[in-house]
């Protein structure tokens, strides 16, 4: 049987063993021992697509190109990931008796279902499928973001879930308007809707409808990926959901929504030149980054900082899809790669650091953790010097290639004032990360938990070697994925 | 300095000598002069050497607190200045040790000997050492750049800075008149009244210690150390006014070493150095001493003089 | 014939979403989206007929059953179970709310005057209704606090895109337009729940005082 | 030797990185850790060394590749010219002593717990700035640059518990980081140009021309000038200099300024073309401001690091200011001139390398010896501590620019390019020259004011404090680094033509200079290097002042009694510690001189019961006003503060506002698309 399907069925049974009773330890396995699964068998559809042979199923609904195969094992790559961190959290949370049983069935049933969904975002080939699929995201997440039921958990929701349907219906009208603007040369059917197909037949469709549906797909794929003004449930649904589904969303999520906009700008570009969808998406991005900084310089929250953070990287990849040169899409491409092997040790170390104090706030925290949880807060450093762009690191590379195509190409405005935003990003994440690991230890405050060796640490510190080892060595594999994803977005494949 | 090494080395000592042996005789025509301005008769020609003979002879005091720095500062002192007093063209045309640098050493030698002194003042524990230390370095700083300038005009107008090369320029090509010597000299005679510590900006006669400068600063010497400080600080007076006159009245030096040559030369500069001091000792009876806070303003008149006299002349 | 019995329909529903502007009463409103989704429904079964596409009839059954009856029901059901009848006072008055949505109307229009004229001579009469249903929904769920209003709004944008669906392009393919409304329909059971889960904890339908989370 | 040349440089960066590894790895077991790293850094500098010295003595690059990074297709070329070699020799010659003392100092003056941390951050700093002076790609030298200040950062911040260290790690991140801001600009744009992205080409100043060069330029003097503690961006140095441990302190006050000097060099001066005339305007002005203003505020200092700090910032306007004379000779095409300010320039940051290392060391033994960084609280320290004490008072001299020792010589030079800029230069411009000339010999004697200070209130009378009265020798591995260099410093000064000569292929191979061989005389001399305008041969004055020196000998010491111990009269009064001049007197009458630049504030308040002449105390306190910070980033940072605060209604929670933000975005792209097709 096709490996597409078992890729897509491996999470299914494993959401599925989670979310029925059973015991814990039983579920803890299922869930490590599938996702880890999946993400072997991502690895193995990437390799069959470097082989030569493009994996595909039920007619093309699903297909697997360059650019599916990087976000695929991307988004594999997170999910294992973030299994394995999310078995340490909750067992963190079972020693203080946090745990109830509903909710470790929402726990280990959700969170391989959201893989589910990530995955097949990325593999659909499909307009309508992809648009199911990107709305099973926001329907998984919505109850990860409510899951510890407290008020500001259900308000974080519920502004998640408004926005996000909000944004899913604009991504349905773009749909279904490109769809028109196609019609008459794709004919009715299934596969009328395949990118494929959109893809050869852009060049005659109906222009204005196009622009339209232009429009209205990045309005509503750019919500999905918190780019502003469509970003404002981030940072509440950061701060409320558990950190392992904040990965999930901090990279899968965000990989797949980019995933989306990628796929429009190729359309858009077949029939009207980089020009139009990508000066949309520049706008947009460059926003984005600008948007996070006062509120990165002002911030008192450490999850919400990171929602910032990550806010800022999706602004970053817009610009160098936006930007109209294939240096820029390769920057943005590389940037994505790197961004996800270094987000999670972000989140990780904070989530440890916010649930041995059970709170994520500054003041609450209080500074100098540095001496109290020596290996998170290292960690949470080494992080945030790698997010920040910081060399020898490889979002460094990415930002410089990223700015480079831009002073070289059509914006150097734009790009100065993206470069000044960075800067600007820099300095505020310094500043907060500064305050919050270093200086003397506070006095009057109840001692955090102690800082253990758990699983869940064991995978932070796991995720960082990656990180920082991908920073000198990507493997060559991944490398051509990536190249052959640029090659998909530019359109010389 | 190969083959006439040894000539070189005498004629330093020989002039070095004389600068030492005549240096007290300075100082002391200074006071005697002021004391007839003030209708007293003054000291005797010769008071000079007898302090000195006596200082010498007197056992050395040093205070408890201090450190060899403090023995080493009138003995740095007196070094560098006697040294610098080889740079400067005096009754020949050509300084002894012209060959090893120019203006810029002759100032930064003298500046070694300031360094030395002010330092070993601060080594007693004494307050007037450290208030003289201050006030003296504070002078020399506010004198530097005038003294600068007003070199840099003359050396820029002879197109070098050696002092040998300048002075046979200026005899060459005869003196040239020009006004802006004659402010460059001003700016220098103000700067060498400072650094000498003459009124108006340091009173050598006071008793006064608040209101001593360099007095101040070698208040703890005793015996042989205080005998070189007055003896050093004598002949960096000699050496600045024979450079003052040499710069800017070049006439009669000697330009060859000849007998007749030298005395006319001798005697040229014993004139002029005299009339120069007949200068300062009118300056010092005819003005008050400057309040500490006063003498900027003199320094900046100076450092607009030497100013000037590069703009009117290069301009 | 046919392009009169769309216009009227399109306009029926372009009322209705004014009068869901002008209402208080959440059962009325309720109701008023039952409506515009019944009028969604009589849209499709006309093109159905007029150019013979039995799958078209498929979706108008959909539409109807599901939105013009089901969904209602349940919002119903939920607003019995709450217990909370009436609209509180929105963000704007509703004269001001009226203008604004006149001019979106406005902007609607203009914007469907970009289509050609669609096979049936009615194309962008629909596409302007759509468009402007669109706004309007955005708008209401802009102004208005209660959760249930909210809701309807974000169904009633809904529907502006089934009417550009069935309007312009005759209809997605159906296989697709079954998983979406399956997607519908899952959307409004979760958001049903979490209603429910807000009430029982703020005892209170108003969204507004959801604003603890700030910066 | 040739081939040991060749990868002197690759295997030196290996050797650190694995050291700093080491270092990582023996955290546990603070001794076997300080050892790894610290000898490891010395190994590297003498492989550095090697290839440093090769290159400047054949005048022949030694050029390569350090490492490809794949993902983004970089690759690091670095290429060892003359001009590298020699700041990297400047480099190793601090670092090696450096290293040594730190062996020591560490040991006795930092917490075990930051051993590793220390170390990595020592080692990776070095490799940063070597990587810095050598790479010949863009990417490869922003990357060192950048990590260059992440492991400054890291050492400023050692001691992370005081709030100071804290705000002057941060403040020189941020500084350091908008400088680069404007580098990552400058090089981007001038690669965009160029279509490439190594310095052989976009340094071949035909890439830009017009008023895009002129902004270039801005961005490059702003970006290396940060670095290079030029005033008015030099607000971090006096903050983080002092905050580093004082082995590191020596580091950055000696090296890491060149870092910025030499990007000043390589770019702005002979980077972007024949510089024009405002540029050496620009150039000159900013040497002059911070020479004086940097001896100004070091003069007021009572904290003995925070002092040689500020006389950092003047030192590196003195180089400054001769590299802009040189860029006014470049403009003006008299390239002899250009030869000798260049010259000028370039043996300064020799030369202030070599006194401010051996300054801050013996200031590190002093703060070590004695626990406290404030002059007021030192005194007779020369009695406890002779042999720092030697190698301070050599130091500074040095620094106070007197001859026999290696201030002199670069002073001599300096004053020689603008008395000959003067000369050259037509028009109004040229009184440009003897200002500069006046303010450098100001500063100057001003600086000898200053460490007459430092020194005679340090070191000399009687101990201000108790922690003064105990304090000691520092170990022997303290002081043999010193005494290095403070020979280096009378070497130096007593043979100023192996410089001059060592330079000779430096500046050769800068565009538009010629040979130094006309300035060398000999060993011993220097000439000015326009005919005979000037020359000096320290070493054979040094045997006059001898020769003086014995003549006193032979005056004073007849005598066999050793002279008489009396106590100081102070009036009648006991001689104690408070009866001493103090730091704060002795510049008190400068202080008022210069009342506008201080603006000094003080406040006497006495306590009278009986009668106001009659006070029970009296409290004095008295600040001088930092007047960059009071007045151009105070309120910026209040600006950017409060502009953020603003920002966050953006925020502020409620739904509705943020599903209106996407209605309005709805509504404008539509308008925007307008209908008509």
């Amino acid at each position: 049987m096709n490996l597409l399907i078992w890729t897509l069925t491996i999470p299914l049974l494993t959401a599925g063993v989670g979310g029925l009773g059973g015991p814990p330890a039983l579920k803890e396995r299922t869930m490590v021992g599938g996702l880890a699964l999946t993400f072997g068998l991502c690895l193995a559809i990437a390799g069959q697509f470097l082989g030569g042979h493009v994996p595909a199923a039920f007619d093309d609904v699903l297909r697997v190109d360059g650019l599916s195969a990087l976000v695929l094992v991307l988004c594999g790559f997170v999910g294992l990931l973030s299994g394995c961190y999310g078995v340490g959290y909750l067992r963190r949370n079972e020693r203080r008796g946090l745990v109830t049983p509903r909710m470790r069935r929402e726990f280990y049933g959700l969170i391989p279902a959201y893989v589910f969904a990530m995955l097949l975002v990325a593999v659909s080939n499909n307009l309508g499928v992809l648009w199911i699929a990107v709305e099973l995201t926001t329907l998984a997440s919505v109850f990860l973001i409510s899951f510890h039921n407290r008020d500001t958990s259900l308000e974080a929701a519920w502004k998640f879930l408004m926005l996000g349907s909000l944004g899913l219906g604009f991504a349905l009208l773009g749909t279904v308007l490109l769809f028109a603007a196609g019609q008459g040369h794709l004919g009715e059917g299934m596969s009328a809707l395949n990118w494929t197909r959109l893809v050869q037949a852009a060049p005659q469709m109906h222009p204005f409808t196009l622009r339209l549906g232009v429009v209205f797909a990045l309005i509503g794929y750019g919500t999905k990926a918190g780019l502003a003004p469509m970003h404002t449930w981030k940072p509440d649904a950061y701060r409320e959901a558990p950190s392992p589904a904040v990965v999930l969303m901090a990279v899968g999520m965000l990989n797949g929504a980019m995933y989306c906009i990628l796929r429009i700008h190729l359309i858009s570009k077949a029939a009207m030149g980089p020009e139009f969808s990508g000066g949309l998406i520049l706008t947009l991005g460059l926003l984005s980054v600008l948007i996070a900084v006062p509120f990165i310089l002002i911030q008192w929250n450490l999850k919400r900082l990171l929602a910032y953070s990550s806010i800022e990287h999706v602004g970053i990849m817009a610009v160098g899809v936006g930007l109209g040169a294939e240096a820029g899409v390769f920057g943005a491409l590389l940037h994505m790669t790197y961004h996800s092997l270094a987000k999670p040790v972000a989140l990780f170390s904070a989530g440890t650091l916010a649930q041995l104090h059970s709170s994520s706030n500054f003041k609450e925290i209080g500074g100098g953790t540095l001496g109290r949880t020596p290996v998170s807060s290292a960690l949470l450093v080494l992080s945030a010097v790698i997010i920040t762009g910081s060399p020898p690191f490889g979002l460094f590379f990415s930002e410089m290639t990223i700015l480079r195509a831009g002073f070289a190409g059509l914006h150097p405005t734009a790009t100065s004032v993206f470069l000044a935003g960075l800067v600007a990003l820099f300095c505020g994440m310094a500043f907060q990360i500064g305050r919050l690991v270093t200086g003397p230890q506070p006095v009057d405050q109840k001692a955090p938990d102690p800082e253990r060796f758990d699983f869940a640490l064991g995978t932070a510190i796991v995720a960082a070697v990656l990180a920082v080892v991908s920073a000198f060595y990507l493997p060559a594999p991944l490398m051509a994925l990536i190249r052959a994803a640029t090659q998909v977005v530019w359109g010389t494949a | 300095m190969s083959a006439e090494a040894p000539f070189t080395i005498a004629a330093a000592l020989l002039q070095a000598g004389g600068i030492l042996a005549a240096a007290p005789l300075l100082k002391t025509v200074i006071k005697k002069m002021k004391a007839r301005l003030q209708n007293r008769r003054g000291p005797p020609l010769l008071q000079g050497y007898y302090d000195l003979a006596k200082l010498l002879r007197k056992e050395s005091v040093r205070s408890e607190t201090a450190s060899w720095v403090y023995a080493a500062g009138p003995r740095v002192y007196f070094a560098a200045v006697v040294a610098a007093s080889t740079l400067v063209p005096v009754v020949v045309a050509a300084a002894p040790l012209e060959q090893t640098g120019g203006v810029l050493l002759l100032v930064g030698t003298l500046a070694l000997g300031r360094f030395a002194l002010a330092t070993a003042a601060l080594d007693t524990g004494s307050p007037f050492g450290g208030m003289g230390a201050s006030r003296d370095m504070t002078i020399a700083a506010l004198a530097e750049p005038a003294l600068m300038l007003g070199l840099f005009a003359s050396a820029l107008a002879a197109g070098t800075m050696n002092l040998g090369v300048l002075v046979r320029g200026l005899v060459q090509q005869g003196p040239s008149w020009h006004p802006s010597d004659l402010l460059a000299f001003a700016g220098l005679f103000i700067i060498v009244i400072a650094e000498t510590g003459r009124i108006p900006v340091d009173n050598p006669a006071t008793h006064l210690e608040l209101t001593m400068i360099h007095e101040a600063m070698v208040l703890e010497y005793a015996g042989p150390d205080l005998a070189l400080v007055e003896w050093a600080s004598a002949v960096k007076e000699l050496v600045y006014l024979s450079l003052l006159v040499n710069l800017f009245m070049p006439i009669g030096i000697a330009m060859k070493l000849e007998p007749v040559a030298l005395l006319v030369g001798l005697a040229a500069w014993a004139g002029k150095v005299s009339l120069l001091a007949v200068a300062v000792t009118l300056v010092e009876s005819t003005n008050a001493k400057l309040r500490l806070f006063r003498v900027p303003e003199l320094m900046a008149v100076s450092l607009g003089l030497a100013f000037l006299a590069l703009a009117i002349r290069f301009l | 014939m046919t392009a009169n019995v769309l216009t009227l329909c399109a306009a029926g529903m372009l009322v209705t979403a004014y009068l869901m502007v002008g209402q208080k009463a959440l059962l009325t409103t309720i109701r008023l989206y039952g409506l515009q989704s019944l009028l969604l429904g009589l849209v499709a079964a006309t093109i159905a007929i007029a150019e013979s596409r039995p799958e078209l009839l498929i979706t108008a059954a959909l539409t109807v059953t599901l939105k013009g009856i089901l969904i209602p029901w349940f919002l119903m059901r939920t607003v019995d179970r709450i217990g909370i009848h009436r609209e509180i006072e929105p963000f704007l008055n509703v004269p001001a709310s009226l203008l604004i949505c006149l001019g979106l109307t406005v902007v609607g229009y203009r914007v469907s005057t970009g289509f050609e004229q669609g096979a049936r001579g009615v194309g962008h009469h629909l596409i302007g209704v759509a468009l402007s249903l669109l706004l309007i929904g955005l708008f209401l769920m802009v102004t208005r606090k209660k959760a249930i209003t909210q809701i309807l709004a974000l169904l009633t944008v809904e529907n502006a895109v089934f009417l550009v669906a069935v309007g312009v392009t005759s209809g997605m393919p159906l296989i697709v337009e079954l998983g979406i409304s399956f997607d519908v329909i899952l959307a409004v059971l979760v958001l049903g729940v979490l209603v429910q889960r807000i009430v029982g904890r703020f005892e209170s339908m108003d969204v507004s005082r959801l604003s603890q989370l700030k910066g | 030797m040739a081939t040991l040349a060749a990868i002197g440089l690759p295997a030196a960066i290996l050797v650190r990185l694995f050291a700093a590894a080491t270092a990582l790895a023996l955290a546990r077991r603070p001794r076997a850790c300080r050892g790894a790293a610290l000898v490891g850094s010395m190994l590297a500098s003498l492989l550095t060394v090697t290839t440093a010295v090769e290159v400047v003595a054949s005048g022949h690059s030694v050029e390569g590749a350090l490492f490809r990074h794949a993902a983004s297709g970089t690759v690091f070329d670095y290429a060892v010219t003359p001009l590298s070699a020699w700041f990297l020799m400047v480099l190793e010659v601090i670092a090696l002593p450096v290293a040594l003392y730190s062996v020591a100092y560490f040991s006795h003056s930092l917490a075990a717990s930051r051993t590793a941390v220390v170390g990595v951050a020592f080692n990776v700093l070095l490799a940063s700035v070597e990587v810095v002076f050598v790479s010949s790609d863009v990417i490869a030298f922003l990357s060192a640059w950048e990590v260059m200040t992440l492991a400054t950062t890291a050492l400023v911040a050692t001691e992370h518990q005081e709030r100071a260290s804290r705000r002057a790690a941060y403040l020189y991140l941020v500084m350091s980081h908008v400088g680069t801001g404007c580098l990552v600009t400058g090089f981007l744009v001038l690669a965009g140009h160029a279509g490439s992205l190594s310095f052989p080409v976009l340094l071949s100043g035909r890439v830009v021309s017009g008023p895009l060069r002129d902004g270039l330029f801005v961005l490059f003097f702003v970006g290396f000038g940060v670095k290079a503690g030029i005033i008015p961006v030099h607000v971090w140095l006096p903050e983080a200099h002092p905050a580093a441990p004082s082995s590191v302190s020596a580091l950055m006050s000696a090296v890491l300024i060149t870092a910025g000097i030499y990007g000043l060099y390589r770019v702005c001066a002979f980077g972007l073309g024949i510089p024009d005339q405002n540029w050496a305007l620009a150039f000159m002005f900013a040497g002059m401001l911070s020479g004086i203003l940097g001896v100004l505020y070091a003069l007021t200092q009572t904290d003995l690091k925070r002092l040689l700090a500020y006389s950092t910032i003047e030192n590196s306007g003195i180089i400054v200011l001769g590299l802009g004379a040189a860029m006014m000779a470049m403009s003006l095409e008299r390239p002899a001139l250009a030869t000798a300010a260049v010259a000028a320039s370039l043996t300064h940051v020799l030369n202030h390398a070599v006194f401010k290392g051996l300054l801050f060391l013996a200031a590190g033994s002093v703060v070590m010896a004695t626990g406290t960084r404030q002059i007021e609280l030192f005194g007779g320290l020369l009695k406890r501590m002779p042999w720092t004490g030697l190698f301070f008072l050599i130091g500074a001299l040095a620094i106070s620019g007197l001859p026999l020792l290696n201030g002199f010589p670069s002073e001599w030079l300096t004053f020689q390019a603008l008395l000959l800029g003067f000369t050259a230069t037509p028009g109004l411009v040229r009184l440009n020259f003897p200002l500069a000339g006046a303010l450098l010999a100001l500063t100057s004697a001003l600086a000898a004011a200053c460490f007459v200070r430092a020194f005679g209130i340090g070191f000399l009378a009687l101990p201000r404090s108790s922690s003064a009265s105990r304090a000691h020798e520092s170990p022997l591995l303290m002081l043999v680094p010193q005494a290095f260099l403070a020979m280096l410093c009378v070497a130096l000064g007593l043979l100023p033509g192996v410089t001059l000569s060592a330079l000779d292929t430096v500046v050769v191979s800068l565009p538009g200079l010629q040979t130094t061989t006309s300035m060398a005389d000999g060993a011993l001399g220097m000439a000015s290097g326009v005919g005979r305008f000037d020359y000096v041969v320290p070493g054979g004055f040094g045997l006059a002042v001898l020769g003086a020196l014995l003549f006193v000998a032979a005056v004073t010491a007849r005598r066999a009694t050793a002279p008489r111990q009396v106590p100081t009269w102070a009036c009648g009064g006991e001689v104690t510690a408070r009866t001493e001049y103090t730091a704060t007197a002795f510049s008190k009458p400068l202080l008022m001189i210069f009342k506008a630049v201080y603006r000094p504030r003080r406040e006497v308040d006495a306590l009278a019961e009986v009668s106001p002449y009659f006070p029970q105390e009296v409290r004095y306190r008295a600040e001088v006003e930092p007047t960059f910070e009071r007045y151009i980033y105070a309120p910026l940072v209040r600006a950017v503060i409060r502009g953020a605060g603003a920002m966050r209604v953006l925020q502020a929670g409620s739904l509705h506002t943020y599903l209106a933000y996407v209605l309005v975005l709805a509504v404008v792209l539509l308008v925007w698309l307008g209908g008509t097709r």
